[in-house]
């Protein structure tokens, strides 16, 4: 045998509604008006939570906070595909992934306010801490997943990245063992195009993320990210596969960060305004009315009361977490580990009437 | 009621954590069909099936990544890296993940899994095969870290390890695993974690120990009115027991492998120049591997603690 | 001569490395467009080119093994890790590599590279952003490990650290970065590693603190006969100096922000304890961070050690 | 854009020699008769410096030592390819490359005896020392590539890994790396279908490791591990691509572990003798020299002599090896460091005058 091809790949991308808000028929999920009208408000939701985060950011009243203007589809779309039995494991950009759980989103402003209190998940709702070390919660979930199967629970655990967590040497480990072990997981990547200031075509030269499946021998797509319709049924058939046994999918969702890479940043030092601009077409929200509206189940005055609404829901909610009292010292201490040593027990002591 | 040797007791440990709670996983490099490469896990595989204990890649990271998963979903895996040197690559893992999803999620998530791992010179071993580095782990606080030195307490210690709610570094001293044999219950125990054990009591000098160093200490202690504590967990350490002997002798003697700079034994020196200094007759002395890097086989007994070197701190402390 | 804070101190001091050494180069995440999220190496990439400033992707374990090569190799990187919690995955490659391969290859080849990075509390950043694990890296021979305290031993340190012929680990207390400023010399020069510098003299007590914790204990200090010891580099530490001052007061606090167990102040007590305790009137005492999973910024202050805690340990000292 | 596909890939297996010494005459590479008898007597020297470190072993004289039976082609014919400006970076079980390199076999015999002396390669010879963190040192490989670039120096980082090596994070963010910066670095995984007792099967479940290359858009691999010229052929072509600024490759040879992982192993445990037969069928040195009969370069009497020659070298080596004086404590402490802090200086004036 000479030279020979003994391997042959292949990298599809899916897309269902365009910019204009055009959709492919074939394509379209099986979605009833409510649910695609319900995907419509979280999209704004998702918007409006963020917007109001920067807000409060630039009053002072809430630190360091990671924008997700933009990549709404790719967090919508995803975590409205998801059941309530799933694992969802977050990186530190997928406010439009807790809202599609039901995540208070007093908590979460809470947690930006550097209040650990905003991470203790309601009871029952299955989703992870937000995770600042890039890329390496994949293999939370993966130990999860295969927790899962041990116990039989036909769960799915979804993991979260970016563009820049696919360089983490975890990413590789945790990928690799979804792989072996055949493990009912699913890695979303949103890949908006920067990672702080490291672009994209700087992160790796391979032409797709996704083609980085191949590696693991699992299953690897490309979505287009800001097509909420098209990462919903991408999501959908790869939780579907790893609740049959069929194994982990790596799915690229293409959006962009059309932010600062958070608020203690300023973008324009690195990058040219100009990119923007054909994102701004593209952008999730604004296809998904124009679809909507084509529908007839949407309007301009259904859209300013739908807005109105969601503000008096944010108003409450900041409301809410301002007036969380601020946390004991305790708290520092009695989840550091079950049991406090002697040692800690006098520091927490010393703690206690040691106002600094 | 059988005679056995550490690491035979390690793995009697294992078969009865899997064999009494369905949530054990054991699981790591080379631990199922070749029952691991010092055969801790011999037989697991074949008598608990690979559901329970399976092989992994060749990645110590997702090893212990993989752990914490499996421990915050409700298991108590309990990994096994084969050697203290390859933990450096799961040290992520370890100070990010597994110390802090507890405060992280506010307790909603904990981390009961266990890290097993051989450690230790003495064996001429290969490179990174006799590292110990137990201090690292002590200074993260959420971590414990425990180190058998008996194949007593380390079947009770393990058991214990297992069962505790939080992440446990469990260090395996590899020169002890088939240096000396005894009578191991054959029931479960538990050997409390956090508790020191007085190996040898004496009242004219304290020597503080753990692991491969409390068995070479013993020895030459036998001829002196010196009191042995072996630790047997660093991390919280028996600050109580350790504070008592020292009260009560006046005279201390740290003995450990890892080099002398940043080991543990300053700390146990700093906890007691602060807390029993007035009742010292004498420095808080050390005996330690040196400020090297680890040596290959031909040089590694000049930088372990030597029985000559303990003898001669010993009588040095004394003459105080 | 020019008023600069620490971020530009840093800044300069790489700038005239780069221009004076053509084996110098400068790399990591985001450094060069974004010139650091600090603003470290801003104005680097575009003065000397994106063969010697280069951004690298998110993996901290490439960066620094790219730089042991690189070094290995014959040249000067700096290489930076954002912020010192994210070093924890560069570890193997710090530990396994950076400090042994000049051991391993019998010093035919040597590791001399510089890994800077940000690191301590105080700052209101997010998890993982205040990490103070300097301990860690004082505990594994054949690394240096340094810790400025104002702009210009930031400028001089990094300097020396730069043309040290071993691995250094160079570590910027972010809370300084931009909290004072004073005039630093415009010429290059070296402040020598592994010599501590006595802030402020004084005769019945000795203080001893590097990095941020520096600045807070001068201001406490003044008020008091107290010495404090700025160590600047913690490995190798300047012995000598520690104890000489030690020898003259009599009373030792220590004072650190990382997490008290384990932490480097118990090897400073140690050291002590092991060679001038007879000189001691006191116990020798810590303040330092709590043994806690470092929390986020609401909780942050109630773990550094407050000016209270420490204006409360020197009088208890003083009272011996 | 529905569901499109955005990018193909494909995998190339490289044979030139097969098992009864026929080669295909297209491929074979321009190596003359002299050459081709070298790449021979390489094969043999490996096999014997191999089989006397397990003799040595057995008679006590050597420590744990891992043999590198049935690997000789992969690392013959790629250490062949080297010039003397390349640098490698080797793993652990290379002794087929550091003798192509003309590394002295009793130093090499003195670093398994337990001295880091073996490992100070001769002045001129670009070779890093035995590396046991497996994959970790991919990323020195990259380091002095892009050294090498940065002075114009036309030298080539080729570093040696296994089928175990791949799993490993470091893997991942080194040849990312590689392809980033397009490094002139080639990485040589010798796939012997073991990692100890962890079946190659179980590494990954990608069908191939030469894929893995596709996560990192760079060039990937496949060759007859046990086809010295193959590898060979592969291994110069790669050298080639790398010296003309073409960026990384990885190669995987497919071949075999025939012996035990290590002295310390018994593969019996966890390996079914019968896996090694059609691999013996496959022995690489074997079929090179049916190859040399046929073409009338080879026969029984040249076969003994060379044995002969060979193992009189390797009675000298480990003479020499054996001759050599203990290392002294010094040697423990002037390696740590360029200069012994006050500590160090104690502490190695109390090691010497205190023999164990
Ligand atoms: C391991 C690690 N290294 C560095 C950082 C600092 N950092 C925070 S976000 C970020 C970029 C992440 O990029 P990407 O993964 O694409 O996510 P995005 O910010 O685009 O959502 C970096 C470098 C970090 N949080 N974790
Ligand atoms: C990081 C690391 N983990 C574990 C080990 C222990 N170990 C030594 S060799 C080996 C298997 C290596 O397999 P492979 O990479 O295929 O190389 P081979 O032994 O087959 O040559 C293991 C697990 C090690 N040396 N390094
Ligand atoms: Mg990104
Ligand atoms: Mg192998």
């Amino acid at each position: 045998m000479p030279r020979k091809t003994i391997a042959h790949f292949e990298i599809e991308r899916l897309g269902i509604l365009d910019a204009l808000g055009e959709v492919d028929a074939e394509l379209l999920p099986p979605l009833n008006d409510t649910q695609l009208l319900r995907l419509y408000e979280l999209l704004q939701l998702t918007r409006l939570v963020d917007e109001r985060a920067l807000n409060l950011q630039r009053e002072g009243r809430l630190g360091t906070y990671p924008s997700s203007l933009g990549q709404e589809a790719a967090q919508v779309g995803s975590g409205f595909a998801l059941t309530a039995r799933d694992w969802v494991f977050p990186s530190f950009r997928e406010i439009g992934v807790f809202l599609c759980l039901g995540y208070p989103i007093s908590s979460y402003y809470r947690y930006w306010m550097g209040d650990e209190r905003g991470m203790l998940a309601p009871p029952g709702m299955n989703i992870f801490p937000i995770n600042i070390a890039v890329g390496t919660h994949l293999l939370h979930a993966a130990g999860v997943a295969m927790g899962a199967r041990y116990r039989r629970e036909p769960l799915v655990a979804v993991v979260y990245l970016g563009d820049g967590g696919t360089s983490k040497g975890d990413f590789h480990e945790a990928l690799n063992m979804a792989g072996i072990y055949r493990l009912p997981m699913v890695a979303i990547c949103q890949n908006n195009h920067w990672a702080i200031s490291v672009p994209r075509s700087r992160q790796t030269v391979a032409e797709t993320l996704a083609q980085k499946a191949i590696a693991f021998g699992i299953r690897g797509v490309q979505v287009d990210g800001n097509d909420v319709l098209a990462v919903y049924q991408a999501t959908h058939e790869a939780l579907e596969r790893a609740r049959n046994g069929d194994g982990p999918t790596f799915i690229e969702c293409l959006t962009y960060r059309m932010a600062d890479h958070t608020t203690a940043d300023d973008a324009r030092r690195y990058r040219d305004e100009a990119e923007l601009e054909p994102w701004r077409q593209r952008d999730p929200l604004l296809r998904m009315r124009r679809f909507l509206e084509k529908k007839g189940l949407w309007n301009k005055s259904g859209q300013v009361r739908q807005e109105e609404a969601l503000n008096q829901q944010l108003d409450l909610a900041v409301a809410d977490a301002e007036a969380m009292e601020p946390p004991e010292v305790e708290e520092m201490f009695r989840n550091t580990c079950h049991q406090l040593n002697t040692r800690q027990l006098e520091q927490l002591e010393e703690c206690r009437d040691g106002k600094p | 009621m059988a005679n056995l040797n550490l690491v035979q007791a390690i793995n009697q440990g294992l078969r009865q954590a899997l064999a009494d709670d369905d949530r054990v996983l054991v699981f790591g490099e080379d631990v199922a069909a070749d029952g691991g490469v010092f055969r801790a896990t011999e037989g697991l595989h074949a008598e608990f099936g690979e559901e329970r204990v399976f092989d992994t890649p060749l990645a110590e990271s997702g090893i212990v990544g993989l752990a914490v998963g499996l421990a915050a979903y409700g298991l108590r895996p309990v990994a096994e890296i084969q050697f203290l040197g390859f933990c450096y690559a799961a040290i992520d893992q370890i100070f990010t993940h597994a110390a802090r999803i507890r405060a992280r999620s506010r307790s909603r998530y904990s981390c009961p899994l266990v890290i097993r791992t051989p450690y230790g010179g003495g064996v001429k071993a290969p490179e990174l095969h006799e590292e110990s580095s137990e201090a690292l782990f002590c200074h993260m606080p959420g971590l414990k870290v425990v180190v058998p030195s008996t194949p007593i307490n380390a079947k009770g210690l393990l058991l214990a390890a297992i069962q505790d709610p939080d992440p446990v570094i469990y260090l395996e001293p590899t020169r002890l695993y088939r240096l000396l044999k005894e009578e191991v219950p054959e029931e479960p125990y538990i050997t409390p974690l956090g508790k020191a054990r007085i190996a040898r009591t004496g009242d004219q000098l304290t020597i503080l120990a753990w692991g491969s160093m409390t068995e070479r200490v013993c020895k030459v202690a036998a001829s002196y009115p010196a009191e042995v504590v072996d630790l047997q967990t660093l991390s919280p350490f028996d600050r109580e027991t350790v504070l008592a002997s020292v009260r009560k002798t006046g005279r201390v003697l740290i003995v450990h492998e890892a080099a002398k700079t940043g080991g543990f034994g300053a700390e146990l020196a700093a906890t007691i120049a602060e807390e029993a200094i007035m009742a010292l007759k004498a420095p808080i002395m050390r005996v330690t591997g040196y400020d090297v890097v680890l040596p290959l086989p031909l040089l590694e007994d000049f930088n372990l603690p030597s029985e000559k070197r303990i003898k001669t701190a010993i009588e040095e402390l004394l003459r105080y």
